[in-house]
């Protein structure tokens, strides 16, 4: 009995023991295994909504910010804004991802070292940046060689821009170059015929029938969420009215997935399908006769006095006869008679010009024909049709003051814009950087990059790096480190469009006129960063004189004011407010009347900051005196132009045709390179963010990293199978991607996303993809000078096998 | 772990009914149900670290707070609402705890000549912000508004807090809330019991 | 009692994925990096899931479907949950108890629709991004499953505010961050039950369908299939 | 203190092992503890960094780990259903091997409740599975069948050893007092033995429904879901057969070492092998069966979603696997088992059987994985590979089940003393008048 009790007490004794040691091991362990609460509490407290406006993409979206114990947590659309009208993209509702983004910059850096990289860069305090920059500067102004100063910028139509040109005009330079290339194609098409310096803005809300050819409608458009909104009424809007859309382009893009049928071209033309529709139209006499003969000329005899020898009739039927079209197009006869008819017998119908991201805007040539098109159609200012926006009467800046030196320097041509180009004075960074290295009339000594990153995003990127490398001074404002900002030598860290004062007239595309009001929604701006406007001033101050006295304000909040003030005297438009207030606001304005819901600048003023903005409702249809401002007064086919682009065209369907022209299709043949730009990284921002990385293409489930996408028939050809490894070359660089065989694209092209192969970004983008821009030769169109991605063929061979296995990194 | 000590026990009690009283003693039986227990739970311990039961011992340790507050003084000898310090309990999620300015609002001078409020004037007059400590930890999955049970149900504040108005000084310890102590309350009260209700 | 319910009107969608982020900001979802999306282990509650994309040879089409939860009336998810940490509520809420997940991924697989997503680490919001979080829907650790909630943490804000105010929940006071999102319209939410709201009439459309309604999950999310032209919407 | 009489003779010599231990032994246990360490790193990286550092993903959401679960499951039929049936059906041979077996049965199955505690993300909380149990989940079903076979199979095996640790406790001088408290002061008394048999006896018809459950409720785990190919009425005796067929060759294989290692070829006969090598052919032939008809529906109902998984079996992704098994599972183990000349060898019936656990494990993985990579609706599925952590704790668990065993068979008799003893005394009388009963005319006969 004794030895088993103590037996029993030793088991007893044992299992406490084991429990003692064991419960403390347990705690250990459960430390060990790292927090299993993630110990992230966010704090709660009174919520309240600030709003502003999104600068991710030029769409002008206005913002209402959700905060919590004055914290922002969620980014939506300003329900009375009448560009999101309470709706979002994918980029804005990521905005506060790149306000928090972990990269940001707190300090502005300077490059100790070779260019390129961050860690040729190290922090320095502000005094010193401020203090070589203005110094730089000063000298150009003594020496007077003020047009050695340059501006790149993006084009957010904000208080930088206008701070950024006035610095320009009031130092005394004519260079003032926007990166941003998305509306000129369509810009120059309409100034062309039309003669309005615009970008057209497209009526899809209120037409049944649209031909997109090749646009990114759906995706990165100019203001995408104004046009998705748009698209989404055109749809199933309007009781018993359903809006078609047809999707001319060599590859099925997130459009066309969108659209009631794909027509797939043979890369590059686009166009020339426009105008073999433009020509049933004409034979079979489906045209708006009455708007033909009453706003055309060129019509039925050359236009005069451009040196056209055909008349519209003359060389649809002569050049762009059915069967060559559908020869050229790889489009059946009977596919373009269908689209054709379907087009002239809708009630309404809009063709819409290709136009595919804020870097590839299209070509003349393509536009040109839509445009030609549309007015066949009747199109021009007519609802459902082409509208031309009008600007906003934004005003309130003094006179510049009178500076000798600087009004000298102005009236010397712009580097970018030195040989040819219209008068309409548009940007040209690939000309800029082609003339700062070869040397141009005069060298730029000084550069500001603000809101762009040409080095990703030009045509040319690796001339453009080098081109920044060889200016001696480069700044660039960034909140996380781009690429061009890498090649420079400060970069300053920029405040974040959420944490600033703003105020912005309305996007492309987005046909009346209105003025946005950014708020900061962040009281505790990041430490260590200004905003662009801001610095500028202040180096204007420190470069005194003129350039001082041309900013009377203290800072950009009464600059703002000041500019309110001017809008109130305009004596037209309302707040933003509801779709009655709206409706109000047009039908008083038809009637000649003036309605706005404030009777002082200073009611205006605090309207603005709690509905978003002001704007004009009210769109005059048929206001011709406005809208055709050509030397006729008429809509202008301009044959001339389209004879002459047409023939010097060598865009590389030809060599698609599956060998039936150019060299035939061997086992590493020429591709066709069609580019296309996702919307969660069009123009080159976006793969900074992980939420937007994620997006990239939901149809092949692509994300955070650069695909090429190929046929099946032309990838057996080659040997290529579904996820290997590829590398492109064409005549300029290589790249290497991942492969997808799809039908989506075409035979005998590939087509490969832009906006990723990033140098610079932050975490999530540096290194992640590939930049297909660095394929590109350096082609123009004749004629607009734009720059011709189609000219660029590759070839494509495998590196590696098998993206699912062994190959994968 | 009982479940794992009960495996072994039916075959002992089997047999050692039907065993002759001569036979070893009755702590064997024991032996092998502790034995065996042991070694199950060893096992498990080693195969899975199962031990690891419960997330976190976070042992209580002490609040500090930036002033020892009278709840006493202030509610039944000034005769002061919860509400007029913690001013959102009506109206939002959260119930508040009072900024530098409500407590400046009556002691930017000095009211009486304790020396914790001597210590609160100081700190206001050096502009600081009180950062009190917090005593009732609600878990982060868990929705709860004040607005909901003061305003809409109707609770007293004691209900929950129940001693707090009455004390002299802050407790020390942070009280943490188990699901249980919701569930009860909404059982009685006939509230609500879906788990979307309070969790998220 | 309300049943709440959701119509995706596939004409209107564009695929832009607005309703994505909307849904990952709101509800607080950690980023990922290169590779871990690589591996498959990104989270997101509502996926733009592709269907019909023809073999080659033929003229491909291809469509893009949002596929939230359906927070299906018959789930075979809260079936096979073994602790009880997803179930459905009164209002048809499918709801996933993070504190009491085990995070066996048996609901995961059940899912037909592949909704259910789980933390396969420790959610990492690099400094300072924990600063945009969200107090209104707590951080998922690791080791559990999350999922699509019809943001109901707006619900709760929601019915709270309307009994405040003393009044019953009006159509719009509760709609999840997606829907509220989506540039074209194209979802819309609201109470099933309630034979006047906008959900209920689109519900009606002879377009309308639900995904794999033949495995008898009976989905709150309602698809309505893209229309034709010259007709009938 | 009461003792219990028993003639060992040359019995004696299963006692060897328990007595004397070599070197070879103590090597044997390092190089497993260390595989064993190997694993527990593993899971200790696992622990600290979530699941991430498994291969799975989304929506693979199960791998290994699953895979692992239903094989051990599956190898745990080889004891104790065996033996319980060998016993009730009253297979002499039995009596040599069923102790070898029933081990089996009961440490495997730690191993395989152990794989599902792996697989969870919060282990810490695997406790809500008493605390909020919900009895529609197949889970939950699993945890109680598991746990009631556990116990049950942990008896059965206790029952039979009492005996033969009142031998050890008698005989072998060392360990004592374990063995005292073990043998519950058995001295082979009549009313002892008497109670001792109609417990084994009560014990062997009840462990065989609550084993054929089990691994029927395993099996419901997956055809309870309306997944493509999980959602199969056949799934619950499919894989009790393929439980059985892999059970048996865990028991041939188990019983070929032990022969080897200790030396008992006068025990375990070939006779044996030839026994356990028929029931594994039938049971090669009853899982072609099973696969075949399983495969056959599924091609001819040729639902899409069911044949995308159909079809990355028989000749996707998964088709090498699915071969192979083919080939481990079917092939292999029917020319070696249907020749009697292969048969009737050892190393025939181990060739056949390694190849079985090859195949079954294969199969196993073949069930839970491709169902998982092709989900009803598209999504672009990265291929699961498994992670060194998933392998490491594979080998761990193994290298923990041998270690375990053989700790056993050096501490118990791994073939059961008493039974044999037994055996010798009453058997052959009682095969004798057993099969005197069976047939005409030799009843009367002999009484006559």
């Amino acid at each position: 009995m004794n030895v088993t009790r103590r037996r029993f007490l030793g088991f007893a004794a044992g299992t406490v023991a084991g429990t003692a040691a064991g419960v403390p091991a347990s705690w250990t362990l459960s430390d060990w295994m790292a927090a299993i609460d993630p110990g992230v509490r966010p704090p709660t407290g009174p919520e309240d909504a600030v709003l502003s406006v999104c600068k991710l993409c030029p769409g002008g979206c206005g913002l209402r910010v959700r905060r919590i114990g004055g914290r922002p947590v969620k980014v939506d659309g300003n329900l009375l804004h009448p560009v999101s009208g309470g709706r979002l993209c994918p980029k804005g509702q990521a905005a506060l991802q790149s306000l928090f983004h972990p990269d940001r910059l707190s300090s502005p850096l300077r490059r100790v070292g070779p260019v390129g990289s961050l860690d040729s860069f190290e922090p320095r305090p502000w005094e010193e940046a401020l203090a070589e920059i203005s110094e730089r500067l000063r000298l150009l102004h003594q020496v007077g060689r003020p047009e050695s100063l340059a501006i790149l910028r993006g084009n957010q139509r904000g208080v930088a821009d206008r701070v950024a040109r006035r610095f320009l005009d009031a130092f005394g330079s004519p260079t003032d170059v926007v990166v941003d290339r998305g509306e000129q194609a369509a810009t120059l098409a309409l100034y062309l015929t039309q003669g309005v310096r615009a970008a057209p803005a497209y009526d899809v809300r209120s037409t049944d029938y649209v031909l997109s050819f090749g646009s990114s409608l759906l995706e990165a458009w100019s203001s995408p969420v104004h046009m998705m909104r748009a698209y989404g009424e055109f749809r199933q809007g309007r009781p018993g009215r359903r809006g078609k859309l047809v999707q001319i382009e060599p590859r099925l893009s997130v459009t066309g997935s969108s659209a009631d049928e794909w027509i797939d071209v043979r890369p590059g033309s686009e166009g020339i399908l426009a105008l073999g529709i433009a020509n049933v139209l004409v034979s079979e006499g489906l045209y708006d006769r009455d708007f033909v003969s009453e706003r055309c000329v060129g019509f039925l005899e050359p236009l005069a006095g451009s040196g056209g020898r055909l008349s519209l009739a003359e060389l649809l039927s002569r050049r762009y006869g059915l069967e060559e079209v559908a020869d050229r197009t790889g489009v059946s006869n009977n596919v373009i008679l269908r689209i054709a008819r379907e087009f002239a017998t809708a009630r309404s119908r809009l063709a819409v010009g290709p136009r595919k991201g804020p870097l590839l805007p299209g070509s003349l040539f393509d536009h040109l024909a839509v445009q030609t098109l549309n007015a066949l159609a009747g199109n021009p200012d007519r609802p459902g049709g082409v509208l031309v926006p009008e600007e906003a009467p934004l005003a309130g800046w003094p006179e510049l003051p009178s500076d000798e030196s600087a009004a000298a320097g102005r009236a010397r041509p712009r580097l970018d814009s030195a040989e040819g180009g219209f008068e309409l004075g548009l940007s040209d960074p690939e000309r800029l950087a082609e003339l700062v290295l070869r040397g141009g009339f005069y060298p730029i000594e000084v550069a500001f990059v603000m809101g762009a990153d040409p080095v990703l995003t030009s045509m040319t990127p690796e001339r453009f790096a080098q081109a920044i490398e060889k200016i001696p001074l480069v700044v660039s404002f960034a909140t996380v480190p781009t690429d061009t900002a890498l090649y420079g030598d400060w970069i300053l860290p920029e405040t974040h469009f959420l944490e600033r004062w703003d105020l912005e007239t309305g996007p492309p595309g987005v046909p009346f006129p209105l003025v946005s009001l950014s708020q900061p929604v962040w009281g505790k701006a990041s430490p260590g960063t200004r905003s662009a406007p801001d610095v500028l001033i202040e180096l204007a101050a420190e470069v005194g004189g003129s350039v001082a006295s041309a900013f009377p304000w203290p800072d950009v909040p009464s600059m703002i004011r000041a500019e309110v003030a001017g809008l109130f005297a305009a004596r037209r438009g309302a707040l933003m407010g509801s779709e009655f207030d709206e409706a109000w606001v047009r039908m008083m304005e038809g009637a000649g009347w003036w309605a706005p819901g404030y009777r002082t600048a200073e009611e205006l003023w605090s309207g603005m900051r709690e509905s978003g903005g002001w704007w004009d409702p009210f769109y005059d249809h048929g206001d011709w005196r406005r809208v055709l401002l050509t030397d006729s007064g008429r809509f202008e086919f301009r044959t001339d132009l389209l004879q002459q682009l047409g023939d010097d065209r060598r865009p590389p369907y030809a060599l698609a045709a599956a060998g039936s022209e150019g060299e035939p299709l061997g086992a590493r043949p020429l591709l066709a390179l069609v580019l296309f730009e996702p919307l969660p990284v069009a123009g080159g921002v976006g793969a900074e963010l992980p939420f937007l990385q994620e997006l990239l293409e939901p149809g092949l489930e692509e994300s955070w990293s650069t695909w090429v996408e190929i046929h099946p028939e032309t990838a057996a050809r080659i040997g290529i199978r579904d996820h290997d490894r590829v590398r492109l070359t064409s005549d300029q660089g290589s790249i290497e991607a991942k492969a997808r065989v799809t039908a989506r694209i075409v035979e005998g092209a590939v087509a490969v996303p832009v906006g990723l192969g990033r140098k610079g970004g932050g975490r999530w983008a540096s290194g992640c993809g590939a930049n297909p821009l660095r394929l590109l030769v350096a082609a123009r169109e004749t004629v607009s000078g734009l720059p011709a991605p189609e000219a660029t063929r590759v070839r494509v061979a495998v590196v590696g096998r098998d993206g699912h296995g062994e190959g994968r990194a | 772990m009982p479940r794992c000590a009960g495996a072994p026990i039916m075959p002992d009690e089997r047999i050692e009914k039907g065993q002759a009283p001569t036979g070893p003693s009755t702590g064997e039986p024991a032996g092998v149900v502790a034995s065996a227990a042991i070694g199950f739970l060893v096992f498990l311990l080693l195969t899975t670290g199962l031990l690891t039961v419960g997330s976190g011992g976070s042992s209580s340790r002490p609040v500090d707070q930036p002033v020892e507050f009278n709840h006493r003084l202030h509610v039944e000898d000034v005769g002061l609402e919860c509400n007029e310090c913690h001013e959102f309990a009506e109206s939002e999620s959260f119930s508040g705890l009072p900024t530098a300015e409500t407590c400046a609002f009556c002691h930017e001078e000095a009211q009486g000549n304790s020396p914790e409020e001597a210590k609160l004037v100081a700190l206001l007059s050096g502009g600081q912000p009180l950062e009190w400590g917090r005593l009732y930890r609600q878990p982060a999955h868990v929705y709860y508004a004040h607005s909901q049970h003061v305003s809409v149900a109707g609770l007293e504040c004691e209900r929950c807090h129940a001693g707090l108005a009455a004390s002299s000084r802050p407790p020390r310890r942070v009280r943490k809330l188990t699901m249980d102590d919701c569930i009860d309350c909404h059982e009685d009260g006939d509230a609500e019991s879906d788990c979307t209700t309070c969790h998220r | 009692m309300a049943r709440w319910g959701m119509v995706i009107d596939l004409d209107r969608c564009t695929a832009c994925q607005a309703c994505v982020v909307a849904c990952q900001v709101e509800n607080n979802v950690p980023p990922t990096g290169a590779d871990q999306a690589e591996l498959g282990r990104s989270i997101s509650w509502l996926r733009l899931a592709p269907h019909g994309e023809a073999e080659h040879g033929t003229r491909p089409q291809m469509h893009l479907m949002p596929v939230p939860c359906m927070h299906c009336d018959n789930p075979p998810c809260t079936k096979v949950c073994p602790v009880q940490a997803t179930q459905i509520g009164e209002e048809g809420l499918v709801g996933q108890i993070y504190a009491r997940c085990i995070g066996c991924r048996y609901c995961t697989t059940a899912c037909p629709y592949t909704v259910r997503e789980f933390n396969w680490k420790q959610p990492d919001f690099p400094e300072p991004m924990e600063q945009g979080l969200s107090p209104d829907v707590s951080i998922r650790p690791k080791g559990v499953v999350e999922k699509c909630t019809f943001c109901h943490h707006r619900l709760q804000v929601a019915r709270d505010r309307a009994q405040l105010e003393d009044r019953p929940l009006a159509e719009g006071d509760y709609v999840p961050a997606c829907v509220e999102s989506c540039p074209a319209a194209a979802m819309t939410f609201g109470d099933l039950e309630d034979p006047n709201s906008e959900v209920s009439r689109l519900k009606q459309s002879q377009r309308a369908f639900q995904l794999l309604e033949e495995l008898g999950t009976e989905p709150k999310v309602t698809y309505l299939s893209k229309g034709e032209w010259g007709g009938q919407v | 203190m009461a003792r219990f009489e028993l003639d060992l003779g040359e019995d004696e010599r299963l006692l060897e092992p328990i007595a004397k231990t070599g070197r070879k032994f103590w090597i044997l246990v390092a190089i497993l503890l260390a595989i064993w360490l190997f694993g527990m790193v593993g899971y200790f990286t696992q622990l600290r960094k979530g699941l991430q550092v498994t291969g799975l993903n989304t929506p693979v959401y199960w791998g290994l780990y699953i895979t692992n679960f239903v094989f051990f499951i599956g190898i745990s039929h080889a004891g104790t259903l065996i033996s319980a049936i060998l016993r009730l059906s009253q297979a002499e041979w039995r009596r040599s091997i069923t102790r070898a077996a029933e081990v089996i049965t009961v440490l495997v199955l730690f191993f395989g409740v152990g794989c599902v505690l792996l697989d969870l993300g919060r282990p810490d909380r695997a406790l809500n599975v008493l605390k909020h149990p919900n009895f529609s989940s197949p889970l939950l079903w699993d945890v109680t069948s598991i746990t009631i076979y556990l116990i049950c199979s942990t008896i059965y095996l206790y029952l039979p050893l009492i005996p033969d640790i009142a031998i050890l406790r008698d005989r072998l001088g060392k360990r004592q007092r374990f063995y005292r408290a073990l043998a519950l002061g058995w001295t082979g008394s009549e009313k002892q033995q008497k109670l001792l048999n109609r417990a084994i006896g009560i014990m062997a018809i009840l462990v065989i429904p609550v084993a054929v459950s089990v691994h029927t409720v395993v099996s419901w785990v997956f055809a309870m879901t309306v997944q493509p190919m999980w959602h199969s009425t056949i799934f619950g005796p499919y894989f009790v057969v393929g439980a059985i067929f892999s059970g048996i060759a865990a028991i041939i294989i188990a019983m070929a070492v032990i022969r080897k290692v200790y030396h008992l070829e006068d025990y375990l006969k070939i006779i044996h092998f030839n026994n356990l090598g028929i029931l594994l052919l039938v049971m090669t032939l009853l899982w072609f069966y099973f696969t075949f008809a399983e495969f056959l529906t599924t091609y001819y109902g040729a639902e899409p979603s069911h044949m995308q998984v159909f079809l990355s079996k028989t000749e996707g992704e998964f088709a090498p696997y699915f071969w192979t098994m083919f080939v481990t599972c079917f092939v292999i183990p029917f020319a070696f088992l249907a020749n009697h000349r292969t048969r009737g060898t050892v190393w025939g019936c181990v060739v056949a059987s390694v190849s079985v656990q090859i195949g079954m494990w294969l199969e196993r993985f073949l069930i839970v994985i491709p169902s998982l990579s092709a989900p009803r609706l598209p999504m672009e599925a990265s291929t699961y590979r498994a992670s060194w952590v998933e392998w490491s704790l594979l080998a761990g668990f193994v290298a923990m089940f041998i270690l375990l065993y053989a700790v056993f068979t050096k501490l118990f008799p791994i073939v059961s003393i008493w039974e044999i003893h037994e055996g010798r005394e009453h058997s052959v009388t009682e095969v004798t008048e057993r099969v005197e009963s069976y047939l005409p005319g030799v009843a009367e006969s002999s009484h006559g």
